[in-house]
């Protein structure tokens, strides 16, 4: 039948596991290598402003007479540039993603 | 039924972005199309005047979402060109790599939309269950699914180990099978044809003359395929262009069908002869000079024009993408097909606006 | 992989001309795309037969008129009405004019030296650029 | 049961069950799909949310025309479930889809309009079947009442299979399902939008949902017509009809008008006429015949029936040579 060349596959598929999962209920499965959240760790920070040169879209603001670190999430692509810039190793990319938000505020440590 | 003018976008189901036509249409059928797009110009091309040009990768990565890393790399291609970069071979390979997932994902992608353009939802669902799978890949091995952000002047930022090598090989081998079933329906099933078989036919002619790029032309049996200009690692692996004669829709989803298994060896290959050594190479100064740049995006052919005068800013960058070199074939073939074949028209082109509007 | 490039400088009034003989040597149209230099507007043309370019270049000075090729390569009407719309050159001839409607900017010519003179009705509000750095 | 009892029921019953129905044809469609799909009672949900929302109208007057809508369709099932007149049944069903047309024109608006020019094709292609299943039936059963169709003692379907395999076909179109899901349909709307409840909103779009509840469940009880003399198989064949609709939804791609029209007389014709031809020369033959042989103090009902069980085979055969 040259109409019914779907039916084999959806049949196939009715009868097993859906491939998607109920998403808010079972988290996602991280991969190791996913760029999302960029995290600070204050311990071995010169505040040298590397990472604020080098941001892209400018999302991360060092201060370094108060030693402060504050970056823009909403601003922040998560391309990990800061990351290789940082002569400290003091950011990191996790694999988790950042927690949705709808204020503009910037995250200070 | 009176001419009528139905507005088709820019907001509309079929279109994941915005372009509009006035669709002038008696007894459904469309006597004419008036386009209009710049709907979301955003000036990235002039955004190059303020940054500087390795920060501009990540912007030129981000003028498509879906075609995303073929564009870092043409830009990469380009910069380097321009300050005589020599980059490392494993480098070379790996963009090759990626750009091939990018294909294959882009192709799924397309493949799923053309689907749902004619109504067939399950299809669509399962094109886009195995883009997932691949999705997955590409996010374990550079960090993004569609931003893959993985490719710098110079080289590339993150290499694939053997053992993550052989995983995805193994992976790749399951979405093959998985692919074929797809490809199976898309090829063979007489409802898919009785939808795509004489839809918006164009001859080899026409379509050279339109400019057409990418698998609109191939199908047109045109065998272009920039990568046999041997960019990136396509110098050692051979690409021959995938081709058809008929010229419609039918044979335009043949080609990105038949692609898709193209990528997959190609991916295959390339793993196999990727030599060690160095990812990268340290890149000074600034660039200066002028080039053009080409290679082969899932859309088609994509044209870069960089010219740079010696500061850290390039004083032009302009892209030609392959949607706005496939606009016209489609406002071409447009006229005298029936209302129901607009979206099937409209997506096979493989519409990309935000390429298009950079 | 590079090919070498040549950029061949042509005279205004030769573009036609030029790109009626390409046609018929068989090459397509693969992009028109400008420059802004300070006192004129650089314009490649670039066809291709057999995966090679052949470029051509015009210089522009601002402001003047510059003929459509959209009678011989009918799809040069979207680049030419990009290079009108983005850098404010007068095309002559188009075979479709968008009439400054093809890309919806929110200042007109943003590419543009704001020097030129705008054949366009909203030539009082050309600005320097449409794109906003981000920045805080 | 008296026809009131029934009528009650399938007044409380029916959007209950219409809604469940739908809540499973999206779980199967779901898991078709390799999806998790939405929970069982989520039309309910749905059609609750719709009911609270704010009506955005072009035309206040539409409304009224899908009040008729859905008033008209729960008519239409009330007079089934009653056991009236079949055709009256059909004339009901047939102003109830027209009330649903002109709600649409009503709307001005481009995709309305061409969806609800595609509803009146796809009417065209469908009504000429609907009106030859209630003909195929009074022809076996001499009563075009719906409560004498259920009484009759043997299987339709025996005496009718091409008249059933057509009505399937019609069922695609009614329950607007993939390939015939032209006019409007739940997924699908990558040339009309919405087609023909594009410009709906808020109660009446709701009112829309609730009614095509209705529609199905009455649908799926014309199918167990077909069945009626075995009333478990009557059920399990309903329910397998539906599965088969959701199957066919999620194997087709949509065709386009002209192909849902020509292919749906042709059914007609072939299977619809081609099985009342055959019942009505074979029943035309036989019924001299039972004068001469049967005795006349035989009883009406043996009389009746016995040609009827005696024609099964035939018909039977030739209308599957026929579809082979």
């Amino acid at each position: 039948m040259a109409y019914f060349k779907m039916s084999w596959l959806a049949l196939k598929w009715a009868l097993k596991k859906p491939a998607t999962s109920p998403y808010p209920f079972v988290p996602r499965r991280l991969l190791a290598g996913s760029r999302g959240k960029l995290s600070f760790t204050k311990d071995g920070c010169v505040y040298c402003n590397v990472c604020a040169k080098k941001c892209p879209t400018h999302a991360i603001v060092v201060n370094r007479a108060n030693k402060k670190w504050a970056i823009d999430r909403l601003r922040c692509i998560a391309c990990g540039y800061c990351v290789e810039a940082c002569p400290k190793d003091s950011l990191t990319l996790k694999p988790e993603h950042g927690a949705p938000t709808i204020t503009r505020d910037r995250e200070i440590h | 039924m009176a001419r009528t003018v139905i507005p088709f976008g820019p907001q509309h189901p079929v279109l994941p972005e915005p372009v509009h036509l006035d669709l002038v249409v008696e007894d459904e059928r469309v006597v004419e199309a008036r386009p209009s797009i710049g709907f979301i110009h955003r000036g990235l091309e002039k955004l190059a005047e303020k940054k500087d040009y390795v920060e501009f990768t990540y912007v030129a990565e981000r003028i498509c979402g879906i075609c995303s890393f073929i564009h870092s790399q043409t830009y990469c291609q380009a910069v380097e060109t321009l300050m005589n970069v020599p980059v490392p071979p494993r480098a070379l390979y790996l963009r090759t790599i990626w750009g091939e997932m990018s294909r294959i994902h882009s192709h799924l992608l397309w493949l799923g939309l053309m689907a749902d353009g004619m109504g067939f939802e399950s299809l669509f669902m399962h094109s886009w269950r195995i883009r997932e799978q691949l999705l997955d890949i590409i996010e374990a091995t550079t960090g993004g699914r569609v931003i893959f952000g993985s490719c710098k002047v110079g080289g590339v930022r993150r290499d694939i180990d053997d053992e993550t090598a052989s995983g995805i090989l193994k992976e790749l081998d399951e979405i093959e099978k998985d692919m074929r079933e797809i490809a199976r329906v898309f090829l063979e099933d007489k409802s898919v044809k009785a939808r795509l078989c004489g839809i918006g036919t164009l001859s080899k002619q026409e379509a050279y003359e339109l400019g057409c790029v990418g698998p609109m032309l191939r199908a047109s049996g045109v065998a272009q395929d920039m990568r046999t200009l041997g960019y990136a690692a396509f110098g050692d692996i051979a690409v021959e262009p995938v081709t058809r004669t008929e010229g419609d829709s039918y044979a335009r989803s043949t080609v990105r069908c038949q692609e898709l298994f193209q990528s997959v060896s190609i991916i295959r290959q390339a793993f196999a002869k990727m030599p060690a050594g160095e990812i990268a190479v340290k890149v000074t100064g600034n660039p200066t000079g002028e080039t053009i740049t080409r290679t082969e995006q899932p859309r088609g052919e994509v044209v870069y024009h960089l010219k740079a005068n010696g500061t850290k800013n390039l004083q032009r960058f302009r892209v030609r993408t392959p949607t706005f070199a496939n606009l016209p074939a489609m406002l071409k073939v447009l006229p005298g097909c029936d209302l129901a074949d607009v979206p099937m028209i409209v997506l096979t082109i493989d519409p990309c606006i935000s390429c298009t509007e950079r | 992989m590079n090919q070498p490039q040549a950029f061949d400088v042509i005279a205004v009034d030769t573009l036609l001309e030029r790109a009626r003989a390409l046609r018929e040597q068989g090459f397509r149209l693969v992009q028109i795309s400008a420059t802004q230099l300070p006192d004129q507007v650089e314009l490649t043309y670039s066809f291709d037969r057999d995966s090679r370019l052949t470029n051509l270049r015009l210089n522009l000075p601002n402001g003047a008129r510059l003929p459509s090729i959209s009678g011989v390569f009918g799809c040069a009407v979207l680049y030419e009405n990009e290079v009108h719309d983005l850098f404010g050159v007068p095309v002559d001839g188009l075979a479709i004019d968008f009439k400054g409607n093809f890309y919806k900017t929110a200042v007109k010519f943003p590419f543009g030296s704001t020097k030129a003179p705008c054949a366009a009705p909203a030539a009082g509000a050309p600005a320097p650029c449409a794109v906003e750095e981000v920045k805080k | 049961m008296s026809p009131w009892t029934r009528l009650l029921i399938y007044l409380v019953a029916a959007p209950i069950l219409g809604g469940l129905l739908a809540g499973w044809d999206r779980r199967i469609t779901a898991r078709m799909q390799s999806r998790q799909g939405p929970p069982i009672l989520q039309p309910f949900y749905d059609v609750l949310k719709l009911w609270k929302k704010e009506n955005v109208v072009v035309r206040r007057s539409q409304n009224y025309y899908i009040f008729f809508f859905l008033l008209f369709t729960v008519f239409t099932g009330g007079l089934f479930f009653a056991g009236a007149d079949l055709l009256l049944v059909i004339f009901a069903l047939t102003l109830a889809a027209i009330f649903f047309v002109l709600g649409a024109y009503k709307a001005s608006s481009p995709y309305s309009f061409v969806g609800a020019e595609r509803e009146l094709i796809q009417m065209m292609a469908y009504e000429p079947m609907v009106l030859l299943t209630a003909i195929g039936m009074y022809m076996v059963t001499k009563s075009f009442h719906v409560h004498d169709i259920a009484g009759h003692g043997s299987l339709l379907i025996f005496a009718l299979p091409g008249v059933f395999l057509g009505f399937l076909y019609t069922l695609e179109i009614k329950f607007r399902k993939s390939p015939f899901d032209l006019s409007c349909s739940h997924h699908a709307h990558q040339e009309l939008v919405r087609g023909i409840t594009t410009e709906f909103s808020g109660r009446s779009l709701a009112m829309i949902e609730i009614a095509h509840w209705y529609e199905n469940v009455f649908l799926l009880a014309w199918v167990f017509l077909f069945f009626a003399a075995m009333p478990a198989l009557g059920i399990v064949m309903s329910v397998a009809v539906f599965l088969f609709m959701i199957f066919v939804d999620n194997v087709f791609a949509r065709l386009k008008w002209q192909a849902a029209l020509k292919s749906a007389w042709a059914v007609t014709v072939v299977l619809g006429f081609g099985n009342i031809l055959v019942l009505s020369l074979w029943s035309g033959k036989p019924a001299a015949p039972p004068a001469v042989v049967d005795a006349p103090s035989a009883p009406v009902m043996v009389e009746t029936t016995t040609p009827k069980l005696a024609a099964q085979p035939l018909p039977a055969t030739t209308t599957t040579d026929r579809r082979n």
